[in-house]
């Protein structure tokens, strides 16, 4: 099994390659998404080697995007669109939550929209206002979306085409400050044998505190972990993964064996998928929890000017103070 | 009336002088195209400002078929206005005044064109050959559509509006990726809209990227001079169809109560389109008789007079006279088409009366075509639920 | 001091009147609020008096009415936008949450935009598609927006005139199934002495399970607290009437004498307004709490067909099993 | 040059002959006003397609006011590039190539009028006289903006793609409504925005808002022939100002490079919009010489003999040659001016240095007018949580 070792945006780059090659009813659409690659270069190479057919340059407008795609799905087409920033789907909100999410609904079942929404989201690139946010709640509570996010290049790679294969429209969410990290991805294996899309998997086993986290806050628990187990506390790290749904039996699991549950991620809290988790972990584990869930989020304010994001942000000490705080109780 | 291609002829270049020009020798609108005056005289031939020359050749048969078509529509649409006054149906959107825009659209379609239309296009429901039932479970609220768009050609009706208009231009974008495009045998699309949809945004980023793209399709937008209250000059200052030039392509303007020249000018536009020679937007400029729907008072916001001054415009009376005129048609045939909407009218209460509520954990069916565990949870739950009170009063 | 009985409906029709008459900046905007007075007769007459400078009928399109209301607001004035149904805010979705909601902080606070956002929300009146959903946890999810329900008309006629008066921009929520429902409204009271907008308030008093309503939920809640009652249990019901930011002092007092806490609101369960609730209440309620706080929501199904929206919508029966759940627990 | 009301003139009204056509003569590009070629001759008078006769009578001092605004701007620019690529701002967006269409335009508005720009208008901003450092804060990172646009009669910078276009015409009608159009003292609006910018939803609901209302306003669209990467073809297959005219207002393109032309362009414009004329769209047609931000790699998409062919009708170097042909200035001016340059980008850059880091609690500020228990109550935790960092090594 041929193993290479990839940044999480190269892993993208080769699985949506293989999407293209496995499949001629996939395009791709967006802007820049052509001769450009993409502002985070995520399709580089692909409209050279596919063709603007099926790596298509649109024009700038995002419910345009969104809306076409959804004609092209209806024609038998999977598109696969980029939205270039979290901050810039907005103008595609309502073809998304009225269009996409509800027309297999609508249509009982008869049509199918197997669509692919990638946005790299979340902060820590010192951007400008819009590149930063972390809009995963807006649309895990639209019925009929489904939501994931993945965390390393190996998880970037299978995760892409599995969501391009699944006949659900899925919104697709790239830490996208995490592109640039690397690790080892099975370029290979069998797409059939690979870890379910919509399955949240142990990052990294402890017994003592139960950490949730997704996409770009994956690593940051797990550093917190290893920093956690300096003091002799081990963290145990869930990678949700998907979103919506929640796949939350290894979390119950884990949370009744540890008793203590933290959630972390850059969204703010308010009405955030931190208080969803709180809320079913709750009433799950009822009698296991020595101390509340606790949230450590984004604040509840717009997100901040770059210099003061590394504030705003949840870090290694804010998920170490939570921990404690369980404790504390 | 044949469907498929019935013997029609328009022809796209140049024309002879022998034609008029669009609507020359009328007064007040010398942009509409018509071939059928509200006296029901016949225009020979028209020349669109683009130098198209816009016909119709029809057999007697076929001129006969088109009336039918118009008093069907309009019959099975009081049906749907009766029923809901009756509460059979929550709410029904009545296409009356706009049967000719609907019917000469709906009937230039060729079996290959793909449709898509607002929540009025009852009409060109009609005309593809469909079963009027369809729409009714809509409105009757126990669906929300529920059928396959590429089984009638024909996508569901869309509320929000003007969303569909970026779906068809997706779609016809899909029909140039395949390749159907250039020959008589060509797909085509239609979206359907009204004039209010022509401000939101979504209408204008089709218009962007019909054009850019160069999508096989006509954008139809029936002018019917309101969006609920509000009257045209609420959406624009200058001719809808004019709004396609700014964009780099053609409009035109048609008298939407002119079954005969809505058809050609449509025709000729989705034949433009399968040929290869893209996006074009014709305004059809009609008059939406009734409410806007079933909950509205349209007394609040216009004047009877406007109303009567439309009503001298009706589709089906300029058909009959010609019909009557030209000797195309008897007292019998006309008794005949009543009898025959009567009787399919008849037929369409009699199912709406017997749809069936669906079941309560229907609600739950077809939230994603790969099912999700929360709703399969939520499903069992409430099922669970349900049970407890089997056996009580409740 | 003038009472008068007034459906929930007419109340916010003298409230913005009022509102009208008391600052000339105040105007009005939005799809058929002129001649028509709304699709719900909100804005009935006001266009007639107040002539169509103040009460604008736009074109038909949400991010116009919403962008066009920023300028204003730009230029000193005080836009009181109606958005015809709930399904229909989403296309102004991208000016709501990045332009309304962070011009006062991308501002550093030197740009106000005191906006009213009325929307008529949530489900029961047997319409189509679009007509029904109750979008708030989008809204209360996006920092710099407020929103406020009302849920009866003495709040819906002072309310409305304080939303109007804020310098904050809020999103209205209008339970458009109660928009008939009538009760006693003490027309001539100062506002200045009226309840504060954002703020909780008891609206059934009770001692044995906190139950947490807005909006049209209210009168559910408060039916079921009368059956309950009949049965020897003692609700105690409260109006939360702001969700963002939420009052919640009220109900942590509430909960941790009841012990017992649930939820009710029309729109889906996850990441929902009630999953917030359960955070929020379960953390300051630990020890206090006898069982998790329990949702009774909309399920996570787009919004059904008429025919089916009372199994869809949360009813007293509904409210009742949840409260009698928190005893099994 | 003076600000407020330089002495120049242009004429609303059908034109006597003597002027030339607009752009006539030149090869290429018919329907471009232009009133200084890129060799710095002087054209004396454009007539434009509705027959409004553009053109300028500076004064020899506002010739080289002009002439100092282009090299300030483009100088004040570079150091902004030079301060991203040493790591103290985080962006830049750099006008380079778009002097004349932000210079032009800029000094076109009159006191009492109301720009909103997109993110790269530095130019325009500098012409209201407003500080270049106002909007470092936001490139920097250490704001979002953070100034009053009414102070300034300046918007914020908008990000979002067209949102302000909206924006603009509220404004624009609310100018209306408050009765300050019809006099010389009327106010008008002026709204930026770019050729990708075209396709977006709300720019061309700002269109139909605009022409519904009459809104006095001025679309100004400077077409740099690129949005990111992608050319203006897959925007639209039509000249952009033609997009006016589907809306019901007129559009005109303009050298964009020519700071004259500009200048009469959207001076005529702004007057038009102020007597109440209400709103039109200008199409400033320029090309964006560098990158699209510091973050861009133009190479990948565009070659270098296109960047070359526009190097040639830069908008300074035929300001210069146009100077130095008329004898209006000579070399110790051209010094004079470089120098004042250098000495405004080097306080510039002194300040940019010194702009100090925000306290991290500040990202609680401002959130709302009227606050938030939510807000407040996250800031005390923080402050603590901070304090329990205090004396530790952290
Ligand atoms: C996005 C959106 N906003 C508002 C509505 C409410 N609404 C339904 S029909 C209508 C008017 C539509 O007018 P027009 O486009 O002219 O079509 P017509 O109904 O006249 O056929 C409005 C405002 C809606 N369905 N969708
Ligand atoms: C709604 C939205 N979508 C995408 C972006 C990302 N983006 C920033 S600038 C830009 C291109 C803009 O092109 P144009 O309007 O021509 O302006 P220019 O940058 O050339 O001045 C894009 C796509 C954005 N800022 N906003
Ligand atoms: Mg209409
Ligand atoms: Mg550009």
């Amino acid at each position: 099994m041929a193993t290479e070792t990839l940044t999480l945006g190269k892993a993208l780059n080769v699985g949506l390659r293989r999407a293209l090659e496995n499949d001629p009813k996939v395009v791709i659409m967006g802007e820049d998404v052509g001769k450009l690659g993409g502002v985070f270069r995520i399709t580089d190479g692909l409209q050279k080697d596919f063709g603007d057919q099926r790596v298509i340059d649109t024009p700038l407008a995002e419910s345009g995007i969104i809306g076409t795609a959804i004609g092209l799905a209806i024609r038998g087409y999977r598109p696969v669109c980029e939205i270039q920033f979290d901050g810039f789907v907005y103008p595609a909100y309502d073809q998304i939550v009225s269009q996409v999410a509800k027309m297999h609904y609508r249509s009982r079942g008869k049509l199918k929209i197997p669509m692919v929404i990638r946005i790299p989201f979340g902060g820590g690139i010192g951007a400008v206002e819009h590149h930063s946010e972390s809009p995963e709640a807006y649309f895990a509570h639209t019925a009929g979306l489904k939501v994931v996010s993945c965390a390393n290049p190996q998880d970037a790679y299978v995760m892409i085409q599995q969501a391009i294969a699944s006949d659900d429209p899925i919104i697709f969410l790239e830490p996208k400050r995490r592109y640039w990290e690397k690790g080892p991805v099975e370029v290979d294996a069998p797409l059939a044998d690979a870890y379910p899309l919509h399955a949240a998997r142990v990052a990294r086993p402890g017994t003592d505190v139960t950490v949730l986290a997704y996409g770009p806050m994956v690593r940051t628990c797990l550093d917190a972990a290893t920093a956690a187990a300096e003091d002799g506390r081990e963290l145990e790290v869930i990678d949700l993964r998907t979103l919506s749904p929640l796949d939350l039996g290894v979390v119950y699991e884990s949370v009744k064996r540890t008793g203590r549950a933290v959630v972390v991620h850059e969204a703010p809290s308010n009405v955030g998928l931190g208080a969803e988790l709180a809320a079913r972990i709750t009433e799950e584990c009822f009698y296991s929890l020595e101390s509340p869930v606790l949230r450590v989020t984004g604040f509840d304010t717009p997100y901040p000017a770059a210099r003061v994001e590394e504030e705003y942000l949840p870090d290694l000490d804010r998920v170490l103070d939570a921990v404690d705080r369980t404790y504390g109780w | 009336m044949a469907k498929g291609d019935p013997g029609v002829t328009t022809r796209g270049r140049r024309a002879a002088p022998r034609s008029k020009k669009a609507g020359a020798g009328k007064a007040g609108d010398p942009e509409l195209v018509q071939l059928l005056t509200p006296e029901g005289e016949r225009i020979e031939s028209v020349t669109g400002p683009d130098g198209t020359e816009y016909r119709v050749d029809f057999t007697d048969e076929e001129y006969r078929g088109l009336y039918r078509d118009l008093v069907l529509v309009r019959k099975l649409d009081a049906e749907a206005t009766a029923l809901q006054r009756q509460g059979e149906l929550g709410i029904w959107a009545s296409l009356l005044g706009q049967e000719a825009a609907q019917v000469g659209s709906g009937r230039a379609l060729r079996t290959q064109d793909m449709a898509f239309p607002t929540y009025r296009e009852h009409g060109v429901l009609y005309c593809r050959g469909i079963d009027p039932i369809m729409p009714l479970g809509l409105f009757r609220g126990v669906d929300q559509g529920g059928w396959d768009p590429n089984e009638f050609k024909f996508n569901m009706y869309t509320i929000v509006i003007g969303a569909q208009t970026l779906h068809a231009t997706g779609y016809a974008m899909g029909i140039a990726m395949d390749g159907k495009t250039g020959t008589d045998d060509g797909e085509a699309v239609i979206a359907y809209f009204g004039d209010g949809a022509t401000s939101q945004g979504d209408v204008n980023e089709s218009f962007v990227w019909a054009g850019v793209f160069n999508a096989p399709m006509v954008f139809f937008c029936q002018n019917n001079q309101y969006a609920i209250s509000e009257p045209l000059e609420r959406q624009t200052r200058i001719p809808l169809y004019q709004r396609a030039a700014g964009f780099g392509f053609p409009g035109i303007r048609v008298d939407g109560n002119d079954v005969l020249a809505t058809y050609a000018v449509t025709r000729q536009a989705l034949d433009n389109a399968r040929h290869g020679q893209g996006p074009s937007l014709i305004e059809a400029y009609t008059y939406r008789m009734g409410a806007h729907t079933t909950s509205d008072d349209p007394t609040r916001y216009r004047i009877a007079s406007e109303v009567e001054a439309w009503q001298a415009k009706d589709p089906i009376a300029r058909m009959k006279a010609f019909l009557t005129k030209q000797q195309l048609a008897d007292a019998d045939f006309f008794a005949e088409v009543d009898e025959q909407a009567r009787r399919e009218s008849v037929h369409l209460r009699e199912r709406v009366l017997a749809m069936p509520n669906p079941e309560p954990t229907t609600l739950f069916d077809h939230v994603y075509p790969n099912g999700s565990p929360l709703v399969e949870q939520q499903r069992e739950q409430f099922s669970r639920y349900l049970e407890s009170f089997e056996g009580s009063a409740h």
